[in-house]
């Protein structure tokens, strides 16, 4: 396809003067023109570069960390289209709509463009070599300790660089933060199963209880997920697979679900205990540890009626193997831990370890494996910065100051580093309070490998290329600049390569053999690689090996009414704006969100019931205020939510972040108690209580949604039928 | 009375067939005549009828597809690389210092593309495909390039730079579509079964005692508008 | 009471219907000023519009039609009743209609450049409002014969071309006295220009009799049909409360009535400005005042027949919509037209009424009004309320663009009105003096009978 | 352009739907989408901004209900949730049904245009010329779906709409919409045409899973599926065929039968007789549980 990476930049330039005006004179133009136009035309070009004609490229989707693979369509040297790579075994050549709206982040016109010097409150444009001397200055004779780096989740051999780097001055201090991270699920699936991610086959299983696991909308691997859930639905031999929810606020997974179950906030375990009394096929330790949950006390505490965990029971005895997840709703409590171990236990009772939920493949590269963020790691962070331990921050890939809670005081402690270093793409909230803002290429400029955390199968390094030339000829790849950095401290060790991309590819050629290119020479791996995006690996097992260690198991009972807090606060996650680093990427804003159909605001929901208590309706603005703080937005009254709950999707309320972002909506992270889970440590989310009063203003809320109210009406438009009725065997 | 009545019959009438004579004889001159575009004015002056024209008039006779390759691959039938003009024109040392390859070479040492204008420039709306067209006359039916592209493109080898010399209107365009062409001619490739042909319409063999299969261009409009 | 004086001297009718064209009052310009300067309100508002786009109109999806297509269709209802009172009238030889056509002619002309703007301003490209035109072209196509709008783009020309005829025809004799009375100026070439040589000789008498009849003939099937074209813009579509095959009379009798209450209203206006008390007598009022009375009745006749055949369909969506309309958003606009529409006009039954100036002045307007509301009524509602419940949308009001064209449509049509009063007699003279004449022949005929008949009981 | 040509094409733009004589040949595209597998992500409709040029019109506009979104996720809760003495929760979930334009056969939209910018191609489609369109938005009113979009605003021009670096990703295969022209869902058409021009060259038919519409291709559920109705090998062929819905009827026999039928094929307003081309399986709802 291509001779060599040198000559194929030639390619990605971006053809004739201004592409932009071919294309969007589009009904300017009306009549026949001679001679006002030039004619796109090469210099010299390749034989399958042919005008009028796309060709496709191989990469990877950087917009969440599923590490989904894409295929982007360019022509006459722009990038147009992201498509799926049908190669992949994680995305099978789907993608959602964020991973659609990569193309958004490479074209977003509020990108930096200039590293940036803090002058007062300016930013001030200087020039790269000036940048990198002033953190070669700013790093002379501080000690690793004082040195903090800040990232979001990294993988591959970024990771390996930026370990490399960190510890050519002794720093450990790497924080790897994600606001929405499945932190304590992780901790809990390493206890029950022995690993922190499992594979769960979900295409397998006959009944799928989720604990608030929205695997279709924003958990994990969510396309990976939806392709399984498809399957799953059409039933492996014939038998349509059976999806419950339980869960306080409906997520688009219980959207789906044959049965959404709303559940008291936080007592998801006892549920899960109170099923595995309800099943009676317990023994030993477990059937001592839930005998007292029985079905009165379970409905009691956790508003669930006997009878639907009858049936549930019921269903999952019935119909075998199943697969319990838990998800964000259940983990994001002080006892979060304990409910996802009640959650996991199920999994034991049920026998589906081994089944249903597997050993996962690993990329038998350790030093590549992900960091996984998490939310520990920022108190830990913030606690040291508070503390003025660090004279240095680096910041990639993260932007703490809009996702830690208001509570925490980010922004201030982090004025208490000398000097902030952020590399963005944006100058998003942290970025405006950097020192030093050194601008990125995007994900479709840029060199990279990829690993992600959760596979399927097989192992898979997923290789990231340019798709075009860079946009701006002042931004550089993460990779180039850490190169350029770790220079400075060992000059020796890396002077062979010129750039990150000569890096990226010995590296890899290097390891041929381990990536299956035994019988190719360099030049031909390399080309085999870079057309392919995918290095498929055999990978290594890790065994399941968990244990149905009982003992620790403590779950509260919910507690008593709050009287000057009525309500629990649940921040949701929406599936395409998700924390909020993708949310100036206008077809997301601009894409309703699935079940309120609202777009470029916030909302507060809430159960039409509790509103009519409230005296609130669609609209009204009200302000929701907890221990720590208030924020105001409108509220949309939404059936699909416990009454004791209210829910406030995360993602917008920018400060910063550009035209696209900034100004629309509020921050729920800003009125977020600081409460951690007990056991690891973990932010969690859903602790926070806060009352809700009205401010007399209304507003007209703008959704896609009609004044139907989301009725059908009259005639049939979207049909439904039991499966009492349907004979799915027939089907094509 | 009569006699007003009259009139305003007569007068009603003659409106009605000349209404009519103008509508059914458009369609001859759209396709015979000629509409000369503007001269544009180009960064080198190409003289195609130095590669193109007939031999005996000083060309080369350089078939329209050497230079212009992507108009059988592509919708778009392109501008060649610099590169190619380049590739012949580094080995001929007696036009070497003409002006205009001076200039050619200027731009090949600052790598710069020629920014040639266009001078059949249809609307932004209209997709003309190429690639259908030469498949269709060049490769099916046997003809020469010259005259087929020179369907649309005029008499190329009798001009320096190109100068549009039809009318590219949509009448013009839809003129030809709605002429019967035979599919296949002598000496041209059949390809692939009759199928092909149902698209728009099935090909009709005319008349019986010549056998020959002829369709339509299509007449959608989403062929050119989309 | 008479229709008309029947002393009346000729020379007085002439005297008194030119004096309208001498320079006119100092209310004149003010109301020609404010004319004007409402129209500037429409032209500011169609230039934002064709700037911006179609969006600053607030129209959206599904509202996808506006007070532009409601006020279109007003205009031309408004059209109708000049034709009913100059052709139909004509025809069945009631001579009261006299004094009174030709401003309604005039009116019907107005009222049709008026609603022919809207559908240019309604027009999201109107600069290629040609492409709508059957003609032959260089990209070898014809617009869609089988669309209403184009059926409706050709009748509303070919009414108005037929209009414009007939008025001018029939304004040739009089044309030819203000040709003979005004002796300087432009007015008198634009007169000799107009006037075609009006001789007044027997033959030009016989020929114009017989062009005037047959384009009135011409005219009156022309009128119809061009509102029940535009009836079936709407009947012709699927869209609840649309698809109703009573429209086309419907929309007739609709432009009927609203026609009359516009001929009430300027004849009102007319009377007093032009003190034409002689001629626009209150008798002929009363009859106008009365065939507006049975027109209102027909039309609520023809709404309730809507009403019930909705109601008693099987069509839901339909019925929803008229639901929809009595209790939704739309609700007071709809109970205001039938207020205005049914319930006003009762007062037209009483006889104190008939010729009271200002209740009928108040009546007419409000009937206008209502009518401009029953085309709104029909316009809007189906489009927030249609077949497909996802796209309801009951919030979305015009915004000040399509008000301000509403509006502005008032002032150019009065501009147009005003000026054609000023320059051309708006009370058609030679028809009056033959309306005075038969009626001095009839009354003369009535004495001679009368004594005969006294004289023939004398004999018994 | 000749009186004759317009007699005789008159029949043939117009009569191209199966109700008349004349079936679609090679080519009738349709679409089928699986309400129980579609999950509602709207990836589907980003993935139509990007392949179509579709302007993101930003807040006050979408308040307006000025969006152009070509392909929209509805959502239904069940007409009892939230009601008085109906069901305080949406337990059996939402229903999510992606509505695009239907490309009808006997197309509401196609008959009231006055300029004849809408029509039926030969391949069953309901093609919309963009530059033929004057704005009269007839089409829309008649729309029974309302899936038609309104260029309400010149976006091309408009600030923040396509800055000039976003320009640069606009698919020059599609027009970029001026202000005053109607557009809709094409099917992909400019996907369709590069299939086309492909198998015309190589003198065969399209074949199944060539050509991929971009909401299809996205779709992480595989929901939607789409190809050749005429084609009996393509997968679209054989699910309606198996549903026993048929593209011609207004009331499919199926439904017809006493005591209902066990298939979940049908399409949305079918006895309004657009005769659409998108055929929808009903989602399905566990009885058990």
């Amino acid at each position: 396809m291509m001779d060599s990476g040198f000559d194929r930049r030639d390619f990605l330039k971006v053809m004739g003067w201004s592409g932009a005006a071919v294309a969007l004179s589009g009904c300017g133009n009306t009549s026949i023109e001679d001679g006002k136009e030039t004619v796109v035309s090469y210099v010299e070009a390749a034989d399958f570069v042919i005008p009028g004609i796309g060709v496709y490229y191989n990469s990877s989707c950087a917009q969440c960390d599923a590490g989904c693979s894409i295929n982007g369509k360019v022509r006459e040297g722009r990038v147009l289209k992201l498509e799926g790579n049908p190669a992949s075994g994680i995305n099978n050549g789907k993608m959602c709509g964020l991973g659609q709206a990569g193309v958004q982040h490479h074209y977003n016109p509020d990108r930096v463009r200039e590293p940036l010097l803090r002058n007062g409150n300016q930013g001030e444009a200087i020039s790269w070599e000036k940048a990198y001397a002033l953190i070669a200055e700013k790093l002379d004779g501080v000690s690793g300790e004082e040195i903090a780096f800040l990232s979001g989740g990294v993988s591959g051999h970024l990771k390996v660089l930026l370990g490399n780097y960190l510890s050519s001055f002794g720093c450990k201090n790497h924080f790897v933060y994600e606001a929405l991270s499945p932190g304590v699920v992780r901790a809990a699936n390493k206890k029950a199963y022995g690993v922190e991610m499992p594979r769960y086959n979900i295409n397998k299983a006959k009944v799928v209880l989720s604990f608030g696991a929205d695997f279709l909308g924003a958990w994990v691997s969510p396309v990976h997920f939806s392709q399984q859930y498809a399957q799953f639905r059409n039933g492996a031999d014939g038998q349509r697979g059976v999806l419950i929810q339980v869960e306080p606020k409906m997520t688009l997974t219980g959207a789906n679900a044959d049965r959404w179950v709303p559940i008291r906030p936080g007592t998801e375990g006892i549920l899960a205990l109170g099923i595995i009394n309800a099943l009676g096929t317990a023994t030993g330790d477990i059937a001592a540890a839930v005998k007292n949950y029985d079905k009165v006390r379970v409905s009691k505490e956790t508003g669930v009626p006997p009878g639907q965990i009858d049936k549930i029971a019921a269903i999952l005895k019935l119909r075998s193997p199943s697969l319990v997840l838990a998800g964000g709703a259940a983990e994001g409590y002080a006892h979060g831990s304990q409910n996802a171990a009640a959650i996991n236990l199920l999994n034991h009772v049920l026998g589906n370890v081994g089944k249903t939920i597997v050993a996962p493949v690993t990329v038998p590269f350790p030093q590549m494996a992900p960091a996984k963020g998490n939310t520990a790691a920022l108190k830990s962070l913030n606690d040291g910065l508070a503390a003025g331990n660090f004279k240095v921050l680096f910041n990639y890939a993260a932007n703490p100051v809009y996702t830690a809670p208001g509570a925490m005081k980010f922004k201030d402690n982090m004025a208490k580093a000398e000097f902030k270093v952020a590399f963005t793409h944006y100058l998003d909230e942290t970025a405006l309070q950097a020192d030093l803002v050194l601008p990125l290429d995007s994900a479709l400029e840029d060199w990279g490998t990829q690993v992600p955390e959760y596979m399927t199968e097989g192992a898979q390094i997923n290789i990231l290329q340019p798709l075009m030339e860079n946009l701006h000829p002042n931004t550089r790849g993460m990779g180039e600049i850490l190169l350029a950095l770790i220079k400075q401290r060992r000059p020796e060790e890396y002077k062979n390569y010129e750039d990150y991309y000569a890096y990226l590819r010995a590296a890899l050629v290097q390891n041929k053999n381990a990536f299956g290119g035994h019988s190719m020479d360099d030049d031909t791996f390399w080309n085999e690689t870079l057309t392919k995006g995918i290095i498929k690996l055999a990978g290594t097992t890790t065994a399941l090996n968990g244990g149905t260690n009982v003992s620790s198991l403590k779950l509260p009972t919910p507690a008593e009414q709050d009287e000057q807090f009525p309500l629990q606060l649940i921040p949701s996650v929406n599936i395409s704006l998700r924390d909020g680093r993708n949310s100036n990427q206008p077809w997301l804003q601009e894409s309703p969100d699935p079940l309120t159909t609202i777009v470029w605001d916030s909302w507060m929901e809430i159960h039409p019931k509790k509103a009519a208590e409230l005296g609130i309706v669609e609209g009204d603005i009200v302000e929701v205020t907890s221990r720590v703080g208030s924020i105001k937005t409108q509220a949309y009254l939404f059936p699909g939510i416990h009454p004791d709950a209210i829910s406030i999707p995360i993602g917008q309320g920018h400060e910063a972040m550009g035209r696209y972002a900034k100004g629309y909506g509020v921050n729920p992270f800003k009125i977020i108690d600081t409460v951690f889970d007990r056991e690891t440590g973990e932010l969690a989310m859903h602790e926070t209580r806060v009352k809700v009063s009205k401010t007399g203003q209304r507003v007209i809320i703008v959704k896609d949604e009609s004044a139907a109210g989301a009725k059908q009406v009259r005639e049939k438009i979207a049909g439904r039928v039991s499966t009492d009725n349907v004979d799915l065997s027939k089907e094509v | 009375m009569h006699r007003f009545l009259r009139i305003s019959v007569l007068l009603t009438g003659l409106f009605a067939a000349v209404s009519v004579y103008a509508a059914e004889s458009l369609q001859t001159t759209q396709m015979t005549e000629d509409s000369l575009g503007p001269l544009v004015e180009q960064p080198i002056e190409f003289p195609h009828n130095r590669h193109a024209g007939d031999a005996g008039k000083g060309g080369m006779e350089i078939n329209c597809m050497y230079c212009h390759t992507y108009a059988r691959r592509s919708a778009v039938a392109g501008i060649p690389p610099l590169q190619k003009c380049i590739g012949c024109h580094q080995g001929i040392e007696s036009v070497r210092e003409a002006p205009r390859i001076k200039k050619l070479f200027e731009y090949w040492d600052a790598k710069k593309a020629v920014p040639w204008k266009k001078v059949h420039d249809l609307p932004d709306f209209v997709r003309f495909n190429h690639e259908r067209h030469i498949k269709r006359f060049v490769e099916q039916q046997n003809r020469p390039f010259q005259e087929v592209c020179g369907y649309c493109h005029g008499d190329v080898k009798e001009m320096t730079v190109a100068r549009r010399s039809k009318a590219l209107s949509m009448g013009w365009c839809a003129s030809c579509h709605q002429k019967d062409h035979a599919v296949v001619a002598e000496g041209g490739t059949q390809i692939g079964s009759q199928a092909y042909w149902y698209t728009f319409y099935k090909p009709e063999a005319t008349d019986g005692s010549t056998d020959v299969l002829k369709a339509k261009g299509p007449n959608d409009c989403w062929q050119c508008h989309k | 009471m008479k229709d008309i004086r029947e002393d009346i001297a000729w020379a007085k009718i002439n005297q008194d219907v030119l004096k309208s064209l001498e320079n006119p009052r100092k209310l004149y310009w003010v109301i020609l000023f404010i004319a004007l300067a409402m129209l500037g309100v429409a032209v500011g508002c169609e230039v934002y519009q064709y700037e911006v786009g179609m969006g600053v109109a607030n129209m959206d999806n599904p509202h996808m039609w506006g007070l532009y297509i409601a006020t279109f269709i007003f205009w031309i209802g408004m059209s109708h009743s000049g034709t009913l009172l100059s052709a139909i009238l004509h025809l069945m030889h009631a001579d009261w209609r006299k004094p009174i056509y030709r401003f309604a002619e005039a009116m019907t002309t107005f009222s049709l450049l008026t609603a022919g703007l809207f559908v240019a301003v309604h027009l999201g490209r109107v600069w290629q409002i040609y492409y709508a035109l059957p003609y032959p072209n260089e990209r070898g196509t014809w617009p869609n014969f089988q669309s209403p709008l184009l059926w409706d783009a050709m009748a509303i020309f070919t009414y108005l071309s037929s209009s414009i005829i007939f008025l001018y025809v029939g304004m040739i004799p009089d044309l030819a006295i203000c040709r003979d009375r005004i002796h300087e100026g432009w007015r008198k070439k634009l007169y000799t220009l107009l006037s075609l040589g009006w001789e007044g000789t027997d033959r030009q008498w016989r020929n114009f009799r017989v062009t005037y009849l047959t384009v009135a003939c011409f005219l009156i099937p022309l009128a119809v049909s061009v509102h029940s074209i535009v009836a079936s813009d709407f009947g012709m579509s699927q869209q609840p409360g649309w698809h109703i095959t009573s429209f086309p009379p419907y929309f007739v009798a609709g432009a009927l009535y609203s026609g009359c209450a516009a001929i009430i209203t300027l004849f009102i206006i007319l009377r007093y400005v032009f003190r034409f008390e002689e001629y626009m007598t209150l008798p002929i009022l009363k009859k106008i005042v009365r065939l507006t009375f049975a027109i209102a009745m027909v039309w609520t006749y023809l709404n309730a027949v809507e009403f019930a055949s909705v109601w008693y369909s099987h069509d839901q969506a339909s019925k929803d919509v008229l639901i929809q309309k009595a209790s939704g958003t739309y609700a007071p606009f709809w109970w205001a037209m039938i207020f205005c529409g049914s319930i006003v006009p009762l007062v037209l039954a009483f006889k104190r009424f008939q010729t009271n100036i200002p209740v009928l002045f108040a009546v007419s307007l409000l009937l206008n009004l209502g009518m401009w509301l029953e085309r709104w009524m029909i316009v809007a509602p189906t489009f927030s309320h249609g077949i497909y419940p996802w796209t309801w949308d009951h919030d979305q009001w015009p915004s000040f663009v399509q008000w301000g064209m509403v509006f502005g449509s008032f002032g150019w049509f009065t501009l147009l009105f005003m000026v054609f009063c000023k320059v051309f007699p708006s009370v058609s003279m030679y028809e009056v003096k033959e309306m005075v004449y038969h009626r001095s022949q009839q009354s003369k005929k009535q004495e001679e009978t009368g004594k005969f008949a006294a004289a023939g009981k004398g004999a018994h | 352009m000749s009186i004759s040509n317009l007699l005789e094409n008159w029949s043939q733009f117009r009569h191209t739907h199966p109700v008349e004589d004349k079936p679609h040949d090679p080519y009738k595209w349709a679409m089928s989408i699986d309400l129980d597998a579609c999950s509602g992500c709207n990836a589907c409709s980003v993935a139509c901004y990007a392949e179509n040029n579709l302007p993101v019109v930003g807040k006050e506009k979408y308040a307006n209900g000025q969006v152009m979104h070509w392909i929209r996720i509805e959502h239904y809760w069940d007409e009892d949730v939230g009601e008085e003495g109906g069901r305080e929760f949406p337990d059996q979930g939402a229903q999510f049904l992606p509505m695009m334009c239907q490309q009808c056969e006997a197309a509401p939209c196609e008959t009231v245009c006055p300029v004849g910018a809408t029509n039926h191609t030969p391949d069953g489609l309901n093609s919309q010329i963009y530059n033929r369109c004057i704005g009269s938005r007839y089409c829309s009113a008649n729309c029974p779906y309302k899936v038609r979009y309104f260029n309400w605003y010149d976006y091309p021009s408009t600030e923040n709409i396509w800055p000039a670096e976003m320009t640069q990703q606009l698919n020059p295969d599609v027009t970029v919409r001026g202000k005053g022209v109607m557009e809709k869902c094409t099917f992909c058409v400019q996907r369709l045409a590069a299939a086309k021009v492909t198998a015309k060259s190589e003198g065969r038919i399209v074949q199944d899973g060539e050509v991929q519409t971009a909401c299809q291709q996205a779709c992480p559920t595989s929901a939607i599926s789409f190809g050749n109705l005429v084609d009996p090998e393509s997968r679209v062929h054989k699910q309606w065929r198996a549903q026993q819905v048929e593209l011609d009827k207004d009331k499919q026999a199926k439904d017809e039968k006493e005591g209902g039928t066990e298939l979940r094929g049908y399409r949305i307003l079918e006895d309004m007789r657009p005769y659409p081309s998108v055929m929808y399986l009903e989602r399905v709802r566990e009885s058990a549980i």
